[in-house]
């Protein structure tokens, strides 16, 4: 009923034992941003287990929610957007799913998604908000509720509780026991952590308590329920200030995507998916060393970055 | 650089102007993902007349970054440089929602003529394409102050079939963000909405405002354009203001402080290729 | 130090035990501002049996703190020195309130049979004490799973009336946090309240634990204290466990650990001078 | 109608000048809590000026409250903790001013401020609770309402949202723009600056816009309406790493309080607030350099940090 805390001494696993807690049919928070620090790795591997009929909650995402859809683990998307902005365009497995009925689209926004979470947090059966009447949303979401403020007299709308089964994350560090440090934007990752029954987190870097509790801890390890370390594990988005997006594999992703379920299978799932066993065979096949040392120098000059996105 | 492109800005620079010209001075503006067009006419505002905007940077919600460069993706570190701090997402809506958030910019894959926007699906009975989704927009739409409805493909295209495609269309499929009237009629005032919706549409051809009815009329066009194509290109009626004007154009500085902070050309994805080679001379 | 001290603790040093033996591993654990007793209490726990406990001081809200000594003041640098992490004042209520938090520490001025408590105001009619204030103890007292009900002061005192003062009284003036049963009459069941109440009352002369009915039922007495002291120093009429026993003692190194975590001694503040000079055995 | 945002350029004022935007009757949120980070310098200034009839909002209070209280500025108290726990006990100035009827009790509880500060701040008309019922609070605060929620069928409490007309807050760093860098418990003071209609704050520094975005922003320039710099502006109350709390000079001040209303004024306010012009002549009262080196030497090591409450 109540939900768990954490307390385990050393919560270090292999990537592989750390996506098992994900369960088929679960909902599922993804934590980073469009292009930023997304759990790729973790996903990989959870294409790798075939673990599906996923129900997907999250704010703004790309490649993430394209390769599990790509997969087919995808039944359900609330999501509030999933594209890849002027880079490339829509998304095309997310498409296609969408279009064929495989996922039911169940679009949420930002600000819903942050009340319903904040619910969550709270132990509140739900959080008002004032905007959403009036927009499409309102009839995709049954379960919202309204009521008249008895305070103003206004309408407002009650958004349910949200407490995903399992929260997915890559972090830049973590300790033993799990306490997490982001650097850089969190996005939705402290809401996602708080608000989830269970948290599994890939970090860049495994470090000593002294050092994370240095650098800072973002997430509290009694939130997390296990974490590997990972490096690269959000491949091909960025994970500064280890590494920046990797344009270049992206579009390569995207000209297969865009080729359809098939090409798509034989051309991106099968090299860099299903037929990597590890994160360490991945590397090989994205193209190792070199391009892990293209994305590193970023750091060197404005030049240097901006070469990245050409 | 040679003497014409000093002398000239292309379409992308105008419309950045366009955008810019909507961002007053001393308030908290937010871009969402996805609209260079916007990141750079928040950079341009607040080099130019507003300087006291609370720039916030969509995505990484970084405020008043200083990026050297435009990105293709916007949460990227590239683009919260040098920023002055950082807001949670949570944060930044709640600014929106407790009415300290003066604008926010806005842009559909179909655009009504009350301000109404869809980006989250095409199709009335059953689902034909599925667009991205909004993001915020939804919430924004309603809480935030002002909203600046933008687009660079006003311009309405022929389908396979043979029929137009309108951007600027009779209704919505589906309503994802809120401008004047809802599909039911409703006014902002009758939902009591905390903000006060839409009050410009940008786009590549001309720049509407709203009527008392808070229904879209022309109120500018850019020098290429006369009112007769706006007319075939969009697909609703619409007023004509009376000082209907020629839209002003940014001065030379304004041109160069955007094609410094844009070298890759971002923004000119908005773009089809043919309004890229638009061009309007500054002199 | 010498023999004696090393082969006895006093009161304060055992009703920190007993307040340690409340708390459960791998659990949060919360203790307010002004309770040096309990502080000790969670750090012995921690220490000793507890390992895992999530342990969240108040004031700082820094967790797993290992502060060099005991200050008089909870909110001091002193006492967060080694937190792993620091919780901000709404998430560590955030926590209490979605269930997560396993155990509080609350006292009062009045203490009542269902374990209601006020420190809040004194006087029925009108107000003839304004007591501090109850923090965060109203909230929690509903919220957290178990609550631990402590007082260094259950004896009761003559005031200059010559009318005798109890702690624990028939019914308290004002209802700061809740019990096993509201001013109503209303079970914690009735009143679906997320946590399931106090299920200890550790005093200077005894531990109440509470039965079926939520009633507080003496379960042990200290070596120098027999039932009826208990009685006549209780305000209220209370049924005694058939299996009263005599409360468990300290070891030796668990009162060294307290010791040296408290030299300033601030946790005797919570008790009289006469409670203070009480030894017990350890041989 | 909808909050101000504040976006001056140079928001640096003197402390009179900071202190002038409270006005009488004014819905007040101070900032740190009981011996740590309260804003003494700002609220003497108060005490100067005379500002009163304060309704003050806020969780766990002291020497600050107490202050105020004893200068006959509070005409209402909605603190949940008043005292100096068990360093001195309860707070003498805030007492007899409750009982004689001067101050109308209004207490509420830390978690029940949070969720009306949370409900200003997402500009709510109200956010709900499931605690309070049941205590003497319900009947304290006849604004609060009670609701059935239609997604549990359980009664829920609905606390108003609670907009403060000023926070008044110490930091020990900031910028002329008005960021504020808080090191160590912020306590409730990031949601005393969310919700609260000014933000007024002493520091203990200023420093160039630059250094503070180093060190971290805790509350945005843009919910600052001025800021002043203030050495020990929260003396005697602790601003480390500046400074340790006082606590001889506490123990002076409870000495005082607790001889009641006139010993107080002609023993503690005219010494040390109405005789003093400004915080310099106030350090000069409190003793000068060798107080100030004695509050500092905590950093020397743990007995000498000990020392300090002996």
């Amino acid at each position: 009923m109540n939900p768990a805390v954490h307390t385990q001494a050393d919560k270090r696993c292999e990537l592989a034992e750390l996506v098992a807690h994900v369960r088929e049919g679960d909902c599922i928070a993804i934590g980073g941003g469009l292009s930023w620090r997304e759990p790729m790795a973790a996903l990989r591997e959870l294409v790798r287990q075939r673990i599906g009929k996923l129900r997907l909650v999250g704010s703004a995402h790309g490649i993430d929610v394209d390769l599990l859809c790509g997969a087919g683990l995808v039944a359900e998307s609330a999501e509030s957007y999933v594209g890849f902005e002027q880079d490339f365009g829509m998304a095309p497995n997310y498409r296609r799913a969408c279009e064929s009925g495989a996922v039911e689209v169940r679009d949420s926004c930002c600000y819903t998604l942050v009340q319903q979470l904040r619910a969550a947090i709270a132990g509140l059966p739900f959080m008002p908000i004032r905007s959403v009447r009036g927009t499409g949303f309102m009839a995709l979401h049954p379960e919202y509720k309204t009521m008249i403020c008895p305070f103003t007299g206004e309408e407002l709308v009650l958004v349910p509780a949200l407490r995903p089964d399992v929260a997915i994350l890559h972090a830049q560090y973590g300790d033993a026991r799990g306490n997490l440090c982001i650097e850089g934007p969190p996005v939705a990752d402290i809401l996602f952590a708080r608000a989830s029954k269970k948290v599994i987190a890939t970090v860049e870097k495994l470090v000593p308590p002294e050092e994370l509790a240095e650098k800072g801890v973002t997430i509290p390890y009694f939130y997390v329920t296990a974490l590997a370390e990972v490096p690269y594990g959000a491949h091909p988005t960025a994970c500064y200030p280890f590494h920046a997006y990797d344009r270049r594999h992206t579009a390569e992703y995207y000209r297969l995507a865009s080729e359809g379920a098939e090409g798509f299978h034989d051309g991106y799932l099968q090299p860099y998916a299903y037929g990597c066993a590890s994160q360490a065979e991945y590397l090989e096949a994205i193209g190792g060393a070199a391009v892990l040392e293209r994305l590193a120098c970023w750091q060197e000059s404005p030049d240097a970055w901006m070469k990245l996105y050409e | 650089m040679n003497d014409r492109s000093e002398a000239t800005c292309t379409l992308g620079e105008a419309m950045i102007y366009q955008i810019a010209r909507t961002i007053e001075d001393g308030i908290v503006a937010f871009h969402g993902f996805g609209s260079p067009l916007v990141q750079l006419a928040l950079h341009l505002a607040k080099r130019t007349h507003a300087p006291r905007l609370v720039l916030v940077a969509g995505a990484t919600y970084g405020v008043n970054p200083t990026p050297p460069f435009l990105t293709p993706t916007t949460n990227d570190w590239v683009m919260n440089r040098g920023a002055e701090c950082h807001l949670d997402i949570e944060e930044l809506f709640d600014l929106a929602a407790s009415g300290r958030v003066g604008r926010m910019f806005l842009s559909g894959l179909q655009i009504d003529r009350f301000g109404n926007l869809n980006v989250t699906c095409l199709g009335q009975e059953r689902l034909q394409l599925k667009l991205p989704g909004g993001g915020g927009g939804c919430n924004l739409s309603c809480d935030v102050e002002h909203v600046t409805i933008w687009t660079g493909a006003h311009r309405a295209t022929v389908d396979p079939k043979g029929r137009r495609r309108f951007r600027l269309v009779e209704s919505c499929d589906f309503i994802t963000s809120v401008g004047h009237r809802t599909a039911e009629g409703r006014t902002r005032s009758e939902m009591r909405y905390r903000g006060r919706g839409p009050d410009r549409i940008v786009t590549e051809l001309g720049i509407f405002d709203f009527d008392e009815s808070g229904h879209a009329r022309l109120a500018a066009v850019y020098p290429d354009v006369d009112v007769a194509t706006v007319r075939e290109n969009t697909g609703f009626e619409f007023p004509v203001r009376d000082d209907l004007s020629s839209v002003p154009l940014p001065t030379p500085e304004m041109v160069e402080f955007i094609r410094a902070l844009d070298p890759l050309k971002i923004h000119e994805r908005e773009l089809g290729l043919k309004e890229r080679a638009r061009r309007f001379s500054l002199g």
